[in-house]
């Protein structure tokens, strides 16, 4: 009794495949999980640093194999994904799969960075990491923009700009229906802004005084084609949103330590949602994509995946020096 | 400019007519007292959902984000992934064409548990124009996977059905129509979605309506009964899932179908019609909006303009006869 | 060869019907026209109260008598309508009838104040006044909200909120284009304001330097069930309109003399489009209605009816012993 | 997970494929050179829309808004209240879920000269998920009066598509693939907007195709031929208003209809079936998305996976003669 389902006879129909594999990165990404509980400041940051690393030098690679993906807009917002999941929010693999109420949530709306989702999910042990080599494959449960129907640590369905922060504020509202302290967050781009919906959102929770809602914007200064202050300027963005009800923080977006400070001190005012206002670059930290819009979906050769991986690599052994000095 | 519009022709003059905003109304807020997990949330539109007693009732369960429906259909979404079983009521136009993309992504694909409830759907703005018609609605909704779509057609199917959509998990489309209608359906009915209902028997043509239409077929079925003709009544309230099966007996079993909606003829009658020349090829009349904006006028003045008054069904069934 | 055309043999099919027509007012609106050339600021205040009170006479009529309209909402703005149609702006009937491409443009974008524009359009000799007559009535020109495609005068079809003001950002787009210095004037409602597409479209105004694009707001505190404030505030609006780029001024919109000044001043910054925040009052004047949310669209008695004409008489009366004064 | 899904069909090898936009490209570029009324508004969508040309030659009258589908469409409206030919580009997907309300009203209620082109329809962005999937663009857009709608099939097609919207006043849809597509018309084709244009005549069953599908159609028909079955093949560029008469006698000719579409079977195949059911009852099997939202694929390996293939079509084809 379901209208129009699938002709039986049609001989084009085969729905059971199973999936393609792209190629294997040079090394699988290790699964490093939550910060320990009890660790320094500076342990937490070199472990959250480290975890943004590998995540970069992972997704860098799934993006040449699959010859498709948003790397620019990935690595900008990598750092906080990273800080969020392994440290800032009340989460867990296991909270996930029992769908604890209690659990924080978050939604990426800027979804196109769904590469860079995936590779902190695996990172942070709620997919397996195998499953990141069928990105974009046929039947694979990572598709191009995240699903909630297809992986449980989803919360919500991105993709189309501007669907993240009404679903966040919603959100927000169950839990002070409920009683409850759990926090909502939010990650949005800054081209993003654009659209008319955000607005809505940012009113109805400025005046809902939604102070457990914390939005970050991935403030790359870069859209799709072009720069945001060539296209339809933001500035002064900060004014805009202190003028709907929102307290703003700014930060170094792609300087975790930085992250935990901001994230630390939310609710920014009693009374009042948070928008952390993250200063980034688009493609950071790779020296030939930053603040370099041509990177929103371009595909990196072979060549440049290993000039990225080169870099990155360097990255992570400074982070092992530090570590030493410190300890 | 004289006066030389018909009026609309007279329905028996004994019937009491229902405003179904009422029985929505006493349900929901009969369900919000069983659940908790219930919310409402609105633009604007406490009063044109007549949900000024729930808010009285449930303050902080009557969620007004003002005039802003991407933001309202998103809010809806947010509330469900928080256990919340949130009823998004607004008029059907706006909730359907100005949250098109929230519907889809937000609520259908990612199987939110988000009722969706179309207030004075159809024609029931008649006279503030076509910006304000919500005869798309079927068209448009039917398109996205998964969402049961329903029209009720009296107040008795409208409180079974917010009742019905409280209890379903997953996506759910409800037209609550202000029209007058009397009470159709008879006083053991169980709705029951995807599933039509026979309201008349007969075998010379079948007539398949829904929502406020339903009643006017069954004047219609009077009409050709006295002209010696058996009409089929199908009331039809689930538009999706449709109830092929019954489509497909009436294809069988009668000499044509006419469908008839308060609605764009690519509503019901676009499904009944895909659902018979894949199954069985019969002819099918369509009553409803046919690609043009509605003039000026009521409700009842449109319908019957429009050619579903209980005569201009008949006619149209005679077509099939002839 | 058209998809699904009316079947022929459909009998219930009757398209050619005239239309009925509602109750005659006690009089008929009189074309007043424009304020007079030459005229001095006093006399073409005096011109556009007089318009004013007699658009509200009669619309109030029309309500009553149609049983269904926005009188609340129609009478916090005529007086912005009347201002504008019969003094600011570059427009006559001959204008818009020879689709004069210079001709300013209006878009009444809060159209469930139809009946006022129509009222309006009547008073300014767009329409025939014996139009009125059909307000809602089957196969009307005059339906709920104002048709483009029914009446010459009418720019954009409006109804659904937040639509005006995307319309009047492109008007003003394409006299930019062609290097005119002809002019946008939009009409917005303060509920309206929640709408996203506005926040859209001030940004693109403000991006795009549209300082010939002018929107007032008929900022009568009220929306459809409640009020503003308790509904999803807007304040603090004016640093809203400013973050967003506009040039903002506050003016008393109930006040044709206020209206005029302010829009004397237009563009009040140059380079950015100018935001009239135009404090009113839904239902002005009229005592029982005044800033009250029933007025949305309650529908008067006919005794509410003659006491609103009563208190509108009296609001002539006055306008003509000031101008004995003055003369 | 091993790879074991079958490799799209192999297109014949000496095929040269086409990306339409580039014919798109190519001729907004003629037409604004001819017409300095012609405009285009895009939403942070000039690379996307292939633009960047244009922009170049005309940066006055490249209106970037952004990432603002509302605020687009609206200024589209505008501009053409100014005397201007807006031509409105965006990915289908964003273009019509988003702004669908500022298309019913602002543009095909008040018949406004706006010129919507729907990029990357259908399912050419595969493998970003249904969010980005176009597959509603007929079904919604078809409830609208007035608004035509055309998919074309081939890069020369795309080219007199663009020039006839351009001299066309009135609201038009276009769909612009990226699929590779080879030429399918013959060099002497003219695009007739409301007209199907027969490919292959045959009287044994009918083959109706639009957009990326005909040369599907095509190819179906030769597998068809080589068993013996003489296929009729439409191209149908123009979903509405749509060519009942080519349809009337398909159903009346031939043993039945197939219809084929990127897009959810409600679009050309609820018009087909429509059309059919009122005027002379027949079968019709149509083929494309069937009310679910598509897995992760490519646009190819979707369309394959969904019947759409030569050979899945040719199948279908023949239980129509069974
Ligand atoms: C509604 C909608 N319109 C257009 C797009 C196409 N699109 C994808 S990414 C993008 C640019 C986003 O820019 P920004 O928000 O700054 O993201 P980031 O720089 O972080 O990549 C656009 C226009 C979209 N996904 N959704
Ligand atoms: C998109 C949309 N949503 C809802 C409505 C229903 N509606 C009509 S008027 C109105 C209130 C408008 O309030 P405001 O803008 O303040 O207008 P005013 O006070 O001047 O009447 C509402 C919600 C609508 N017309 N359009
Ligand atoms: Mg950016
Ligand atoms: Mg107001």
């Amino acid at each position: 009794m379901s209208t129009l389902a699938p002709l039986e006879k049609n001989a084009g129909l085969v729905h059971a495949v199973e999936t393609t594999l792209l190629a294997a990165p040079d090394r699988e990404i290790e699964v490093l999980g939550r910060v320990p509980a009890g660790a320094s400041r500076a342990e937490a940051v070199a472990h959250l640093r480290r975890a943004a690393t590998e995540v970069r030098r992972r997704a860098v690679q799934t993006v040449g194999a699959a010859g498709a993906g948003h790397i620019g807009g990935e690595f900008s917002i990598t750092d906080a994904l990273v800080t969020l999941y392994l440290s800032v929010m009340n989460i867990s693999p296991a909270q996930v799969e029992e769908r604890d109420p209690e659990r924080d949530r978050i939604v990426l709306s800027k979804g196109h960075a769904a590469n860079a989702l995936y590779t902190t999910l695996a990172v942070g042990g709620y997919i397996a990491p195998e499953a990141l080599r069928t990105f974009l494959q046929p039947t694979s449960m990572l598709n191009g923009h995240p699903a909630r129907t297809k992986i449980h640590a989803v919360e919500a369905s991105t993709g189309p700009l501007g669907h993240g922060l009404p679903i966040a504020v919603g959100m927000a509202l169950a839990a002070r229906l409920d009683g409850s302290d759990r926090r909502t967050f939010v990650l949005l781009g800054d081209g993003e802004l654009q659209e008319g919906s955000n607005w809505e959102a940012f009113m109805t929770a400025g005046h809902q005084r939604l102070d457990r809602l914390v939005a970050l914007v991935d403030r790359n200064r870069l859209q799709q084609g072009a720069r945001v202050a060539d296209t339809n300027d933001l500035e002064p963005l900060a004014d805009k949103l202190r003028a709907f009800g929102w307290e703003v923080v700014e930060v170094d977006g792609n300087d975790v330590g930085a992250l935990l400070d901001a994230y630390a001190g939310v609710p920014a005012a009693s009374g009042k949602p948070t928008f952390v206002l993250a200063h980034t670059d688009k493609g950071f930290p790779v020296s030939y994509m930053r603040d370099d819009v041509a990177w929103h979906h371009k595909v990196p050769s072979a060549e440049q995946v290993a000039q990225a991986l080169t870099e990155l690599d360097a990255v992570l052994a400074s982070i092992d020096t530090e570590e030493e000095v410190t300890s | 400019m004289t006066s030389t519009v018909p009026a609309a022709e007279a329905a028996p003059a004994e019937r009491t007519l229902f405003d179904c905003r009422d029985s929505w109304a006493a349900t929901i807020a009969e369900v919000a007292r069983a659940d908790e997990r219930v919310v409402v949330v609105v633009n604007d539109s406490v009063g044109s959902s007549k949900l000024g007693g729930f808010q009285k009732e449930f303050p902080q369960r009557t969620i007004n984000v003002g005039i802003a429906e991407q933001d309202m259909v998103g809010i809806g979404a947010g509330l469900a992934n928080g256990g919340k079983v949130p009823f998004v009521s607004a008029a059907g136009c706006f909730l359907t064409a100005r949250a098109m993309e929230q519907i889809k992504a937000d609520v259908v694909y990612s199987q939110y548990n988000v009722k969706l409830i179309g207030q004075s759907p159809g024609v029931a703005y008649g006279d503030l124009g076509p910006t304000h018609h919500s005869i798309e609605d079927f068209s448009w909704l039917r398109t996205l996977p998964g969402i049961t779509i329903v029209a009720p057609s009296d107040p008795d199917e409208t409180a079974q059905v917010v009742r019905w959509a409280a209890e379903h998990d997953g996506p759910v489309y409800v037209r609550v129509s202000r029209m007058g209608v009397p009470a159709v359906h008879a006083e053991d009915y169980t709705f029951v979605p995807g599933r039509a209902v026979t309201l008349r028997e007969g075998d010379d043509v079948t007539l398949v309506a829904t929502g406020t239409t339903v009643v006017r077929a069954l004047d219609a079925a009077d009409l050709l009964a006295a002209d010696g003709v058996a009409a089929r009544v199908l009331a039809m309230p689930t538009i999706k899932p449709l109830d092929d099966d019954a489509v497909i007996a009436a294809a069988r079993e009668t000499r044509g179908i006419v469908t008839i909606e308060e609605a764009m003829v690519t509503g019901l009658g676009g499904a009944v019609a895909q659902v018979v020349v894949e199954n069985h090829p019969a002819p099918v009349r369509s009553l409803g909006f046919r690609d043009e904006f509605a003039v000026t006028g009521s409700a009842e003045w449109l319908l019957d303009h429009h050619g579903m008054s209980p005569s201009g069904i008949a006619t149209t069934a005679q077509t099939l006869l002839g």
